[in-house]
């Protein structure tokens, strides 16, 4: 409970963004909106880290460097993903995900 | 250091030689070399051994030397031979030594050729030599391999699919194999001590009979699909087919008898006990083998395709023989494989260079050959008789021996499988004059085979090789018959010890 | 003790010239080889003779005055089994040594005849070489000192016989003859195989010494029944019979031999006439202790085949146009002769006529029937056909072939005192004594041997004048000498007294000409001479409305009973077709189908999985997805406790 | 209900609406700013549970850094107005079961495990200075290790952004 928010009312809502960024993951298309759902999956992880430290361990700040060094790591990864993303396009001048599939087998 | 050794030894200098020449013609005289001197070696072995032998030297087995490669799993490096292996390293190094004539006019690849055809020799040499099971199989496998590549590159028609069938089987075979080796390694020493790999001291103890019963299908099935065990033949005519002259001649020649030495050596030798108590199913197939082979080729329009079900007649004969399990039918098993092995590499031979002439293998579109060609055409009668049992011939040695033997069992089962194979011979005649007939005799079907020339010095060479091959042994047989002998002693010792009931 | 070992080279000799000629001949001009495998053949022939005369002459005979039977030379060939093993070597015997002045005589004849005949042949050093292989194979088995020797040369045999008859390799008839000859032979050379199997299988050896002699383990093994009733030595007597009725031309293995008149004249005359033929005959006198005292039903059945196949040979002789296959049905019919005379003999003294006239009349035989077909050669040589409608009036163009043709004929028909009268006279004696029907069979046969004979004669050298596009002349010296020595061997060999030489004990006994049986004999044989004379001296219509009048059983006659449509429809139809043909096929599509399909189905299988590996990022994050939440699940409220 | 309880809704209200509206919005630049408002709202959250130090990392990285990018790669790939095309049933529908039984699996578990119930008061801030000495004591709760780490991921991730989005002379 932190001044009367209780720790699930946090998990609850970081899970239902998790899932919707799932969600957004398995359907989306577009190789960019692919890359927002990551996004929102990433915050989603970040709330929890976060809310956990804050109210199961307020002494301590593990939560917290978690949450910036995912969020260095996801700033890393969208600007390497747009980067593809642009070079894809480039080449095949779509991003859809479906056509992506030249190396299977 | 054995003289075996030298056997490994000189295909693999060969080897390295060839692949430091420059030009075709070097690689070509290399690989002629290196294959003489091993005919010379196999010779001198024959010589030694016979002189070893008159020396009064009986030990089982001799020159014999043994390493160890990996101490783990107590792998050697055990070499040595029995009057068995050395006529069959004697067959071996003749159809290598005619193989490399019959391919000298090859053009694509020369280098890549003769690597591949002599790696396969010294697999097929080490297998003979060897007496650790497990280098045995290492050097099977080795023997296998080259023959996809060999096939698969340099062979014709659908050549892809007969390489992929012919190796995809033989694997299957060893997987078998592989298992059977396992099953022994692991029941080696059953009154306790170190697992070995090692044939001959493997042979001195005695196997459980419940191990052997589990195991002898594996092995002989293994080895069997090697043989051309009915109903495991079907890789041998298309892979025949396909290959390439001198392939088809090692193939059928020497390769086809890893399968049934390795049915005598490990199957039969190892597991008596199983042999005599399953054997009777793989009489049944082996005699259906030897007569279905035979009539398959009545129908057959092409000529590999005819001599490649005539092996699987002839190699189901050996077959048959092994399992009449008395020392006259083996005598006779062995001697069939020496026969075979060179009168199908003869045949080989002469289907590859008339077809390099022809340019067909249906024999229905040509004819008359014998005025164009006349040597390699009464060299293909010579075959044919050969092929079927005339007296003079090695082919007749054999057959008679094992008919002789396969008689001495007294049972209806056993006179009635004997018979049917017997008939077989009539079947052979058929077949092989129908082919002489159509082939080589009549009027020339074709305007262009007006203009074929007979054979050149290197097909004369190795034609002429086979040739003396099959007559030396049809002619004078006792010194062969006799070396084999002495080295059954071992085998059948064993099977009377395993069942006291059958006739020597 | 004389050394008889120098008969080996009577085998060498020929095997050298086959190697020689057939390897080197081409380096020489043709008569090189021809020349080489004629003195070859006359060393050979002086050798026999010598050896003839040393054995029957000059070697004393044994303690109970037979002959002496011993090998003359002997060595280890191949080992077999503990007991059982293969020589080779040279056996002599009356009936051996007979075989080889029989052999070599012919043999000579032949070869002398064939420098003029083969003369403008192209295969003429082919043709020697292969002669040279004949004659060794010839005289291999017939010194073989064991069944198994024999054997080995009884193939060989078989195969110069292919290669002769098809030496004019390019004519396709020639090729399927010479096939047809090897296959039938080869089938009933497997019967022979079997035979020796059960013979040495039960007697534990394979030599002749020991298996014919008196206390011959043959006689005291393999008594016990076997199967339908007859002992298991009846049988293999029987199946070794099946190997020599192939040889022998014995029905019904027999549809070979007409068809073998495709080789060349002189090959006919030696091979299928006085030598190979008679192996079957031969091997049944060979084996005739054991065929008497241990095989009577086997026997029996040489009887009964022996009588079967001389009647059914002479009536289709009677029909036939072709000259050579006239005497080729004729061979045909006398060695059905012997092996009846074989199959009614008994053992010692008297009671062995049979046995001796089987003999002589084998010996005889080959002098006339090879005069036959090198007279029929010289014919063929002359008109270029051997057709007997297109020839007629030849005996002024061919007088000496005329005259010794008709010393044959005389001599077949069994006219005293030419060679045939003899010999038939004791077959058809010692048929009397056993079955009376059997000996009116026999009769017929003479009659209708005389019948066709004559029929031949008239036909080619009187008959209607016929045109020919060259005037016939006669054939070269070297062709017509041997004619004329065989004409005196044909008139002469019936005075020799052959039951003094020749017997089945070994025992010379005197044997008398049975006048009873000559008379009947002779009037039949000229009465059948007579009609054909009635029928074909001059060119009448008479043949044609008998022929007529008998209707179907002529025509059935003419076309050889059906037997070669029989055998035709047996081996193209049913083996080739409705069992080479599915095996095939069973072995594509079932066997290698099944092969295929493992295969097949397990390309099939990788195929549909590799199919997940769909390349959809996002089908693989759902699967991903979907597993983790499925285990969650499952950690969650299952596997919890 | 308190302030605090006030603002939680609020933003967790923002959060779960426009999450939702990101993933299904067929403008796709319509969806970068909805991310946006999300992203927002998380910082808000940040703020809530008064890690301001956090907070302002969310709203200057992502909301000022991410987003911008991802807006720009959007303006490079994609025609503004375009409607991205639907999705099928066939996607969407094992997708949201798939999400949807995670969603409610976690949820479930969530509600019936029993987190400690004390409050905290937790109104001090965190002292900046005292990140900055965590992140590179090499001390117990020090992190210089994932640092530099992190340091040297992020070059590298500079380094193959530029090179993949480099444009090739071919």
């Amino acid at each position: 409970m932190f001044e009367g928010v209780p720790l699930t009312w946090f998990l609850i809502t970081g899970t239902i963004m998790f899932f919707v960024g799932i969600y957004g993951f398995l359907v989306r298309k577009n190789l960019i909106t692919i890359l927002m759902s990551t996004e929102l999956i990433l915050n989603s992880v970040n709330i929890n880290f976060v809310a956990f430290n804050k109210i199961l361990y307020p002494d301590h700040l593990e939560g917290m460097f978690f949450s910036i060094f995912i969020i260095a790591v996801a700033a890393a990864e969208a600007s390497v993903a747009i980067a593809i993303i642009i070079n894809i396009y480039r080449r095949l001048v779509n991003i859809n995900v479906e056509k992506m599939d030249e190396m299977k087998y | 250091m054995s003289i075996l050794t030298l056997f490994i030894i000189i295909p693999v200098l060969t080897v390295i030689g060839i692949l430091l020449c420059k030009t075709h013609m070097q690689v070509k005289w290399v690989a002629v070399v290196g294959m003489s001197l091993q005919l010379i070696s196999a010779i001198a072995l024959i010589l030694l051994y016979l002189a070893e032998r008159r020396a009064g030297n009986m030990a089982e087995i001799l020159f014999m030397q043994d390493n160890v490669w990996y101490q783990t799993l107590n792998i050697h490096f055990l070499i040595g031979v029995d009057g068995v292996s050395v006529a069959m390293i004697g067959l071996t190094s003749l159809v290598v030594f005619a193989g490399i004539f019959a391919s000298w006019d090859i053009v694509d690849l020369p280098r890549e050729f003769f690597t591949s055809l002599i790696l396969l020799a010294t697999g097929v040499f080490g297998f003979f030599i060897c007496l650790d099971l497990f280098t045995m199989f290492l050097f099977y496998e080795l023997a296998v391999i080259p023959m996809y590549l060999l096939i698969g590159i340099w062979g014709s028609g659908p050549r892809h699919y007969s390489a992929m069938k012919l190796t995809l089987m033989l694997m299957g075979g060893s997987a078998l194999i592989l298992l059977g080796i396992i099953g022994i390694y692991f029941n080696s020493a059953p009154n306790g001590g170190p697992l070995t790999f090692d044939l001959i001291k493997i042979s001195k103890e005695h196997l459980p009979i419940n191990v052997q019963l589990f195991l002898f299908p594996f092995l002989f099935v293994g080895f069997g699909v090697l043989g051309a065990m009915f109903p495991f033949h079907t890789w041998s005519p298309d892979g025949h087919a396909s290959a390439p002259t001198a392939v088809s001649m090692l193939h059928a020649g020497v390769l086809m008898k890893l399968g049934g030495y390795g049915c005598y050596r490990v199957a039969v030798f190892l597991l008596p006990e199983a042999a005599h108590q399953l054997g009777w199913i793989f009489l049944i197939l082996a005699t259906i083998g030897v007569i279905y082979g035979a009539l398959g080729a009545v129908w057959q329009k092409d000529l590999k395709y005819i001599n490649a079900y005539s092996s699987v007649s002839h190699c189901a004969l050996v077959l048959f023989a092994i399992l009449m399990f008395n020392q006259t039918a083996m005598n006779g098993a062995i001697m069939q494989m020496i026969s075979h092995g060179i009168m199908t590499a003869l045949f080989f031979a002469l289907i590859g260079m008339i077809y390099g002439r022809t340019h067909t293998r249906f024999i229905n579109e040509m004819g008359g050959l014998m005025k164009v060609m006349p040597f390699l055409a009464v060299a293909y009668v010579i075959a044919g008789l050969a092929s079927l049992g005339l007296p003079g011939f090695s082919g007749f040695v054999a057959e008679m021996t094992i008919f002789v033997g396969a008689f001495q069992n007294a049972d209806v089962f056993h006179r009635v499988a004997t018979i049917i194979a017997a008939s077989s011979i009539v079947v052979t005649a058929v077949y092989v004059l129908r082919v002489v007939g159509v082939l080589l005799l009549g009027k020339i079907k074709n305007e262009h085979f007006e203009t074929i020339t007979d054979a050149k010095w290197f097909d004369k060479i190795s034609v002429v090789t086979l040739i003396f091959g099959i007559t030396l042994i049809g002619v004078a047989p006792l010194w062969l018959s006799d070396m084999i002998t002495q080295g059954l002693g071992p085998i059948m010792h064993k099977l009377l010890a395993a069942a006291p009931g059958i006739i020597n | 003790m004389i050394d008889f070992s120098y008969t080996v080279w009577i085998l060498l000799i020929p095997l050298l010239m086959f190697l020689v000629v057939g390897l080197f001949g081409n380096r020489f001009k043709p008569l090189v080889s021809g020349i080489a495998g004629t003195s070859g053949l006359f060393v050979m022939w002086i050798l026999s003779l010598v050896t003839a005369y040393k054995y029957f002459f000059v070697l004393e005979k044994a303690a109970d005055g037979t002959f002496q039977k011993f090998l003359a030379f002997n060595m280890r060939w191949l080992n077999l089994t503990d007991t059982l093993h293969i020589d080779m070597g040279v056996l002599l015997d009356p009936i051996s040594i007979m075989m080889l002045i029989v052999i070599t005589t012919v043999s000579f004849m032949v070869h002398v005849y064939s420098i003029g005949y083969m003369k403008d042949e192209k295969g003429f050093m082919r043709f020697f070489a292969m002669l040279s292989l004949f004659s060794f194979s010839m005289l291999g088995l017939v010194v073989a000192t064991n069944i198994f020797q024999m054997y080995i040369f009884w193939e060989l045999v078989g195969v110069s016989s292919y290669l002769l008859i098809g030496f004019y390799y390019t004519k396709d008839s020639a090729v399927s003859a010479s096939k047809k000859a090897f296959i039938v032979t080869r089938f009933a050379d497997l019967g022979f195989l079997i035979g020796i199997l059960m013979l040495s299988f039960s007697t534990g050896t394979f030599d002749f010494l020991t298996l014919t002699g008196a206390n011959s383990p043959a006689f005291s093994s393999g008594t016990g029944i076997m199967f339908l009733g007859l002992s298991t030595m009846t049988w293999s007597m029987i199946f070794i019979f099946m190997g020599g009725a192939g040889k022998s031309a014995m029905f019904p293995l027999h549809i070979w031999l007409p068809d073998a008149m495709e080789g060349p004249t002189p090959v006919s005359a030696l091979i299928h006439a006085a030598t190979m033929v008679v192996a079957g005959v031969y091997l049944v006198a060979r084996l005739f202790p054991i065929y008497v005292f241990a095989a009577p039903v086997a026997l029996d059945v040489v009887m009964y085949v022996g009588a079967f196949s001389s009647i059914f040979a002479a009536v289709i002789a009677c029909t036939q146009f072709d000259i050579k296959r006239v005497l080729a049905y004729s061979t045909m019919s006398q060695i059905g002769m012997m092996m009846f005379a074989l199959g009614v003999s008994g053992y010692s003294g008297h009671e062995g006529l049979g046995y001796m006239a089987s003999m002589f009349h084998l010996f005889t035989h080959a002098f006339f029937k090879s005069l036959l077909f090198l007279g029929a050669g010289a014919i063929i040589h002359a008109v270029h056909s051997n057709v007997m409608n297109e020839m007629g009036g030849l005996r002024k163009y061919l007088p000496i072939t005329h005259a010794t043709f008709l010393i044959a004929c005389l001599a077949i028909a069994g006219v005293p005192p030419l060679a045939g009268f003899f010999s038939k006279d004791e077959i058809l004696a010692a048929g009397h004594e056993k079955s009376l029907m059997l000996y009116w069979v026999e009769m017929i046969v003479s009659g209708l041997t005389a019948f066709y004979m004559f029929r031949l004669y008239f036909s080619v050298f009187w008959g209607k004048e016929t045109h020919y596009h060259h005037t016939p002349h006669e054939a070269s010296k070297t062709m017509t000498i041997p004619l004329m020595i065989l004409a005196v061997g044909a008139l002469l060999a019936g005075l020799i007294p052959f039951s003094m030489f020749v017997s089945s004990d070994r025992m010379p006994f005197q044997s008398h000409l049975e006048i009873g049986i000559a008379i009947p004999a002779v009037l039949v044989g000229l009465s059948g001479i007579l009609i054909a004379m009635i029928f074909y001296r001059k060119e009448t219509d008479l043949p044609d409305r008998i022929y007529n009048a008998l209707g179907g059983f002529s025509k059935a006659a003419f076309h050889k009973f059906y037997i070669d449509e029989v055998y035709l429809f047996i081996t193209k139809k049913i083996i080739f077709n409705y069992v080479s043909r599915p095996i095939a096929w069973f072995d594509r599509h079932i066997v290698d189908g099944a092969m295929n399909g493992v295969a097949y189905v397990t390309n099939e299988a990788s195929d549909r999985i590799k199919r997940f590996q769909s390349g959809q990022l996002q089908q693989y994050a759902l699967v991903f997805v979907s597993g983790v939440v499925l285990l969650t699940l499952l950690f969650t409220y299952f596997w919890t406790n | 209900m308190t302030p605090n309880q006030l603002m939680f809704a609020i933003f967790s209200a923002v959060i779960i609406i426009f999450s939702i509206l990101t993933v299904t919005s067929r403008r796709i630049l319509r969806a970068a700013t909805f991310l946006l408002f999300v992203l927002v709202a998380t910082g808000g959250m940040y703020f809530l549970l008064r890690f301001n130090f956090l907070a302002a990392i969310q709203l200057t990285l992502y909301a000022g850094g991410i987003v911008v990018l991802i807006i720009f790669s959007i303006l490079l790939t994609s025609h503004i107005g375009e409607k991205l095309e639907k999705p099928g049933l066939k996607k969407i529908i094992p997708a949201f079961v798939a999400a949807g039984v995670g969603a409610v699996v976690t949820i479930s578990t969530i509600l019936q495990h029993n987190f400690p119930v004390e409050v905290i008061s937790g109104s001090e801030r965190t002292d900046i200075r005292l990140i900055a000495k965590s992140l590179i004591s090499v001390e117990k709760f020090g992190y210089a290790l994932p640092f530099e780490v992190i340091s040297i991921l992020l070059l590298a991730a500079m380094v193959g952004a530029i090179i993949l989005a480099k444009k090739r002379k071919d």
